[in-house]
């Protein structure tokens, strides 16, 4: 493929994949942030046990993060019809990319949040402290360089995910490397969409890692 | 009017997009939206997102229609995409050792293609009545005790190495540098029931704008394009 | 044991036989413990490491529940809904600080106010006003990471105080302080109860803290409350072993002549007239200190020579 | 499908599943910890604090997470040959499952390793130690309970990734369930093979925040 | 300021000029400090909360680095290939004990010889004999979130101990301890001493501390050394403003007549002599600590009374 053809597609299809990760991922850090705070409340011996409910959050998690991809993409049909309009392109590929994004943002925080020394905690718990307000004001804010870290780690596989997409028509940088590189053999156009994928991946990672290391005041 | 099409990249996408100005000048817009997978196209039509797709043949949306019956129906037939068997092992079909090795697609179509592409070679036999989508669990009878192996289809030329055959795609051969008519052991003929078709609901066979994109299709001078570009891994169905 | 005569307002603390075991452990930490805080009183809690007063700590502010016994504040129950009331007025200085490493020594300050739902204007004042009390105004911005061990504990000190409580629980709350900023914390404590209707509970090992700066003392000794008093009775006649040994810790290490012994007395003052009268029996001072209550004295005395004093009854001698 | 066919399949698939996910784990466990460790060491600040390493790790780390998993596959196609015999297979997949997990572990562990105490690191560093035993005695024992948490979402995550090893007949739950559930519509052996994911999944989890909190003793 | 005679031995540390400044901080935490710790000495330092002790610590541990100046230990630089030998003949006792959370108590302690390669048996065996010694015999097993503050403490020391170091520096390592276990503590760090050539390096805001254990004593304030020598001299006639308040923050807290002021001395020694001219000179004693070099004094005197003590110069006023 000649450079005239290519440009214009790697072009395209950064932008197919940033506008189908980056709302993903956005939702996926708030809802699952959600959950994984749940998860840690509810654990058993936390601050508000709750056994049942864990069990079934857990359970409930981890059936999102059973299911394969392309299967969830299906699954989700009606969903991502109602929200988007349209069950494919690249916009619809957020829904699927999100959805399976959450189970995955939840572990990843509710490990976070199990490193905030239990100290602190318990000072917000003696001023009388609300658990809302021991979530928002002490737990999440303490755990900030590890959450920071748990969304830069999911936005990277969210990239990865995403060239799942094309099945739905969404396009983006890793279909383009599974069409042109992997099912029509053109190892130009799939070392040209690695080295957008590695730049993309590079430049996520190192502004995650500044974004953690500037809010760390230990 | 609008048509939106769905297609698989190669060589649908690129074979409307031959015919997108052409069809341009009779007043008809074209809309081309990619799809790398064979079951997303079928539920986007079925369910509007698109108005014809263009990605498979007769038995794949047969079969397809009766596991999951969406009301969709064949139109147009345009090209074929032979499918040989290849191997960097043995000379001919009947130097497979028993317990030979055979890699074969793992999607519904293909596999099943194959399959029949080797009984036809009288290496196996299927089951009486399976036509398409037959799988290897269909084989009554494997003389030399052949086994097999399924892997996606792209990756079959890529196995060859650890094989001692391999059925692969014509469009998978070309691009990995193999050449159908030399190095094929046996290759599907023109006769082939495999012809890619545009699919749509029944209400679009009426639909002018349609009747215009088959038209089109069908024109020599796509028979051209497909002649030149694809070199034999792409035959004219019309 | 001796009990403070029942005010008329319930006490701000009263336990009662209250028990508590940590998971796995075979000893309770607390067990059999009854001790009545009377109302703006300034509590001392002594005891040897591990004798449990953090744990009674941790009970009061309802970080831990007592597996048995009733623990009340203010008369009402220490957990349930009256427990988050409860803990909203009071203040609570941990042993080991706990402070929000991500937030600043303001931040850590305005916390507790922050909790309440002041305004951000305000609580930023109070919080600086409050630093500036315990002499961190200039480092208001910095993070605990920044921050010398006593200053940490003085950002956990005003984090206490912040909010006004009208209960204060401070577990060894100056132990990282030198002396001269430890006396300035404690006069702002004094004067903070001297102005508002304040309960001090201070767990310390300082015996001139509790000296300085208590009313009442309790001593607990392997999770019990062995003895317990207003602060001058209990010094000036400690009865259990481990008080004595508390206090007797301070028995000066200094070098005696062969017949010498070391006698420990209190007296009401050390006048003229008893300065007089201690020449006069030939002992040697070695160790004095006043406190409201009196004056805890030691001396270095001939073993053989007969020691009389003015106002001194028969000797209550330490260790 | 009807139950006698099904269970047979599920079984195997079972089987394989497991056989390429679990050494994939191991290995990756192993060389990604290795990795995390020295992408801790190497950051500029930190005990062995090496620009250029870690600029050269961090992008090769990177270079792991960009490249979509089925290039992944074809790229180390002589990798796997090398060290399995063929391209093809359960075995072959494991190949490929590990390299893509190593950097995925690489991340996670970098990111626990920072949440340990400086105040320990100082202790051990004060008492002489060298930088391997700093690493071995202090950083990993300390960081336990989160080094297991984040084996755990490999484990799942691989589980995941495992469905595409049905692209050089790897098989498993995975490609089962896609074979039969997503291309074939039956709906049956899709849901029993989702089930049987999620028992795994379930189980692992399980098994790895019991490891964790076992193991933790703040 | 006062330098110790040179030892023929290089001394046990060596400050020249040091300079530390903290990143992003305006102010040096150390600056122009110079100090020599003579080998087996037992170096007291003291200094406001904040003055730079810990800072201190950590240079001579290696934990940083001067950013200008010499640092030698036993007359060796501390940093490059000396360093880690000069880590391994030095115990650290830290202010805030650093832990490993995920070891117990015993493995804790077992650590620093279990990273000069001791094998199992043994180090596990004077581990516990460490552990002994501090009265954790009983908590070998526990971790250090199932210990009380004090017992956590305790781990530390005894960690900083094991390995026989003949260099000890401890950052307020009995601030935690009561009185009782605090004197077992330096007790048995003086015996350490007795029996082997060990240099005590000894953060504390005890002065009790420093009057009974130290052989010399340096004053930090705001990063620099404003006073140093031996204890005795440094105590009786503290030179600097903030040696006299950190000393003088003992001032007793006593009620005091309207024409009482309170005024400190220190004597060779209280015996009936002195008694009788304290009696004669009208003067109320309210409190007398006796140390190895004598006793301070603290008299409430009438203004109007003229003060005229035997064997006492031109009083040394504090505060
Ligand atoms: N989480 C725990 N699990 C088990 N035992 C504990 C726990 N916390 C404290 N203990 C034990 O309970 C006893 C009381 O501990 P506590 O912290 O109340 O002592 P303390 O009086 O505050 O001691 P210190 O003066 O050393 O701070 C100690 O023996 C301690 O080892
Ligand atoms: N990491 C840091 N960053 C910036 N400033 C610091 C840092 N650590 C300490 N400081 C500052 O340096 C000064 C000296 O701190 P240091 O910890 O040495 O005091 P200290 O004498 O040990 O006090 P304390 O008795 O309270 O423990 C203090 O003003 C402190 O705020
Ligand atoms: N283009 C494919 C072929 O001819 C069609 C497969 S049917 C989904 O092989
Ligand atoms: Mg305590
Ligand atoms: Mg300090």
């Amino acid at each position: 493929m000649t450079a005239e053809v290519l440009w214009p597609l790697l072009g395209q299809a950064t932008l197919e994949t940033l506008w189908m990760v980056l709302p993903a991922a956005l939702v996926a850090q708030l809802l699952g942030t959600a959950l994984g705070v749940l998860l840690t409340l509810w654990r058993p011996g936390s601050l508000r046990p709750n056994r049942a409910a864990f069990r079934l959050l857990d359970a409930a998690v981890n059936i999102g993060r059973s299911v394969p991809f392309i299967i969830l993409l299906v699954l989700l049909i009606p969903v991502t019809r109602l929200l988007t309009g349209t069950s494919i392109g690249s916009t619809a590929a957020i829904v699927p990319l999100a959805v399976a994004a959450i189970p995955f943002v939840a572990r990843l925080v509710d490990g976070a949040l199990q490193e905030v020394p239990a100290g602190v905690v318990e000072a917000a718990r003696a001023m009388g402290a609300t658990t809302a307000q021991t979530v928002f004001k002490v737990l999440l804010p303490e755990a900030r360089p590890a959450v920071i870290h748990a969304f830069t780690v999911m936005l990277v596989s969210l990239i990865g995910s995403s060239a799942m997409a094309g099945a739905i028509g969404g396009g983006g940088l890793g279909d383009l490397a599974i069409r042109y590189g992997y099912q029509r053999f053109d190892t130009g156009v799939m070392v040209a969409t690695v080295v957008v994928l590695l730049l993309l991946v590079q430049g996520m990672q190192w502004a995650g890692d500044r974004a953690s290391a500037w809010t760390d005041h230990r | 009017g609008t048509l939106r099409v769905g297609a698989s990249p190669v060589p649908h996408a690129e074979i409307l997009n031959f015919v997108k100005p052409l069809l341009a000048k009779q007043g008809v817009t074209l809309v081309v939206r990619e799809f790398s997978d064979y079951v997303q196209p079928n539920l986007a039509l079925a369910d509007g997102s698109i108005d014809v797709n263009f990605f498979q043949h007769a038995p794949y949306l047969s079969a397809f229609q009766k596991d999951r019956p969406l009301g969709i129906v064949a139109g147009a037939k345009i090209h074929v995409e032979p499918i040989g068997v290849y191997s960097r092992r043995v000379k001919a079909l009947r130097d497979l050792k028993t317990g030979a090795t055979i890699a074969i697609p793992n999607d519904p179509s293909n596999s099943g293609r194959a399959l029949k592409l080797l009984e036809r070679a009288g290496l196996i036999r299927l089951k009486p009545g399976v036509t398409t989508g037959a799988t290897p669990l269909d084989i009554v009878s494997n003389v030399k005790r052949l086994k097999f192996r399924e892997l996606e289809a792209a990756q079959l030329p890529r196995a060859l190495a650890d094989v001692d055959a391999a059925v692969i795609n014509t469009n998978y051969a070309l691009d990995a540098n193999l050449n159908p008519l030399k190095d094929a052991l046996t290759l599907e003929d023109a006769r082939s029931p495999y012809a890619n078709l545009l699919a749509v609901k029944p209400a679009t066979l009426k639909n002018p704008d349609y009747q215009k994109l088959v038209k089109v299709l069908q024109s020599a001078a796509v028979r051209e394009f497909i002649l030149n570009t694809y070199k034999g891994a792409v035959v004219p169905a019309f | 044991m001796p009990q403070f005569p029942p005010a008329s307002a319930p006490p701000a603390l009263d336990f009662q036989q209250v028990r508590k075991t940590y998971p796995g452990q075979p000893q309770p930490a607390l067990h059999d413990l009854t001790l009545r805080v009377p109302r703006g009183s300034r509590m001392g809690i002594i005891g040897r490491s591990g004798a449990g007063k953090s744990t009674l700590v941790r009970l009061i502010s309802g970080l831990d529940h007592a597996d048995a016994g009733v623990l009340l504040a203010r008369g009402e129950a220490v957990h349930g809904p009256q427990l988050r009331a409860h803990q909203a007025r009071t203040g609570l200085v941990f042993q080991q600080f706990n402070l929000l490493a991500q937030r600043t020594a303001l931040q850590n300050v305005a916390l507790p106010l922050e909790l309440r739902g002041v305004p951000r204007a305000r609580r930023d004042a109070l919080a600086r006003e409050q630093l500036r009390l315990v002499g961190l105004e200039a480092l208001a911005d910095r993070y605990p990471a920044q921050l010398s061990g006593g200053q940490k504990q003085r950002v956990g000190i005003a984090r206490a105080l912040v909010t006004g409580p009208d209960l204060l629980l401070a577990d060894e709350a100056t132990s990282a302080l030198d002396p001269e900023t430890s006396a300035s914390i404690l006069t702002l404590l004094l004067d903070i109860q001297q102005e508002r209707d304040l309960t001090l509970v201070i767990v310390t090992h300082q015996m001139e803290v509790v000296r300085a700066v208590t009313t009442h003392v309790a001593v607990l000794d392997h999770g019990t409350i062995v003895e317990t008093g207003e602060t001058g009775t209990v010094l000036r006649a400690p009865q259990h072993p481990v008080t004595r040994a508390l206090l007797g810790a301070h028995r000066p290490q200094v070098p005696l002549a062969d017949h010498e012994t070391l006698r420990h007395l209190t007296l009401p003052d050390l006048n003229p007239d008893t300065l007089a009268a201690l020449a006069r029996s030939g002992a040697r001072l070695v160790q004095a200190q006043a406190h409201p209550q009196g004056v805890d004295v030691w001396l270095a005395v001939s073993a053989h020579l007969p020691l009389r004093l003015p106002g001194s009854a028969p000797l209550a001698v330490g260790a």
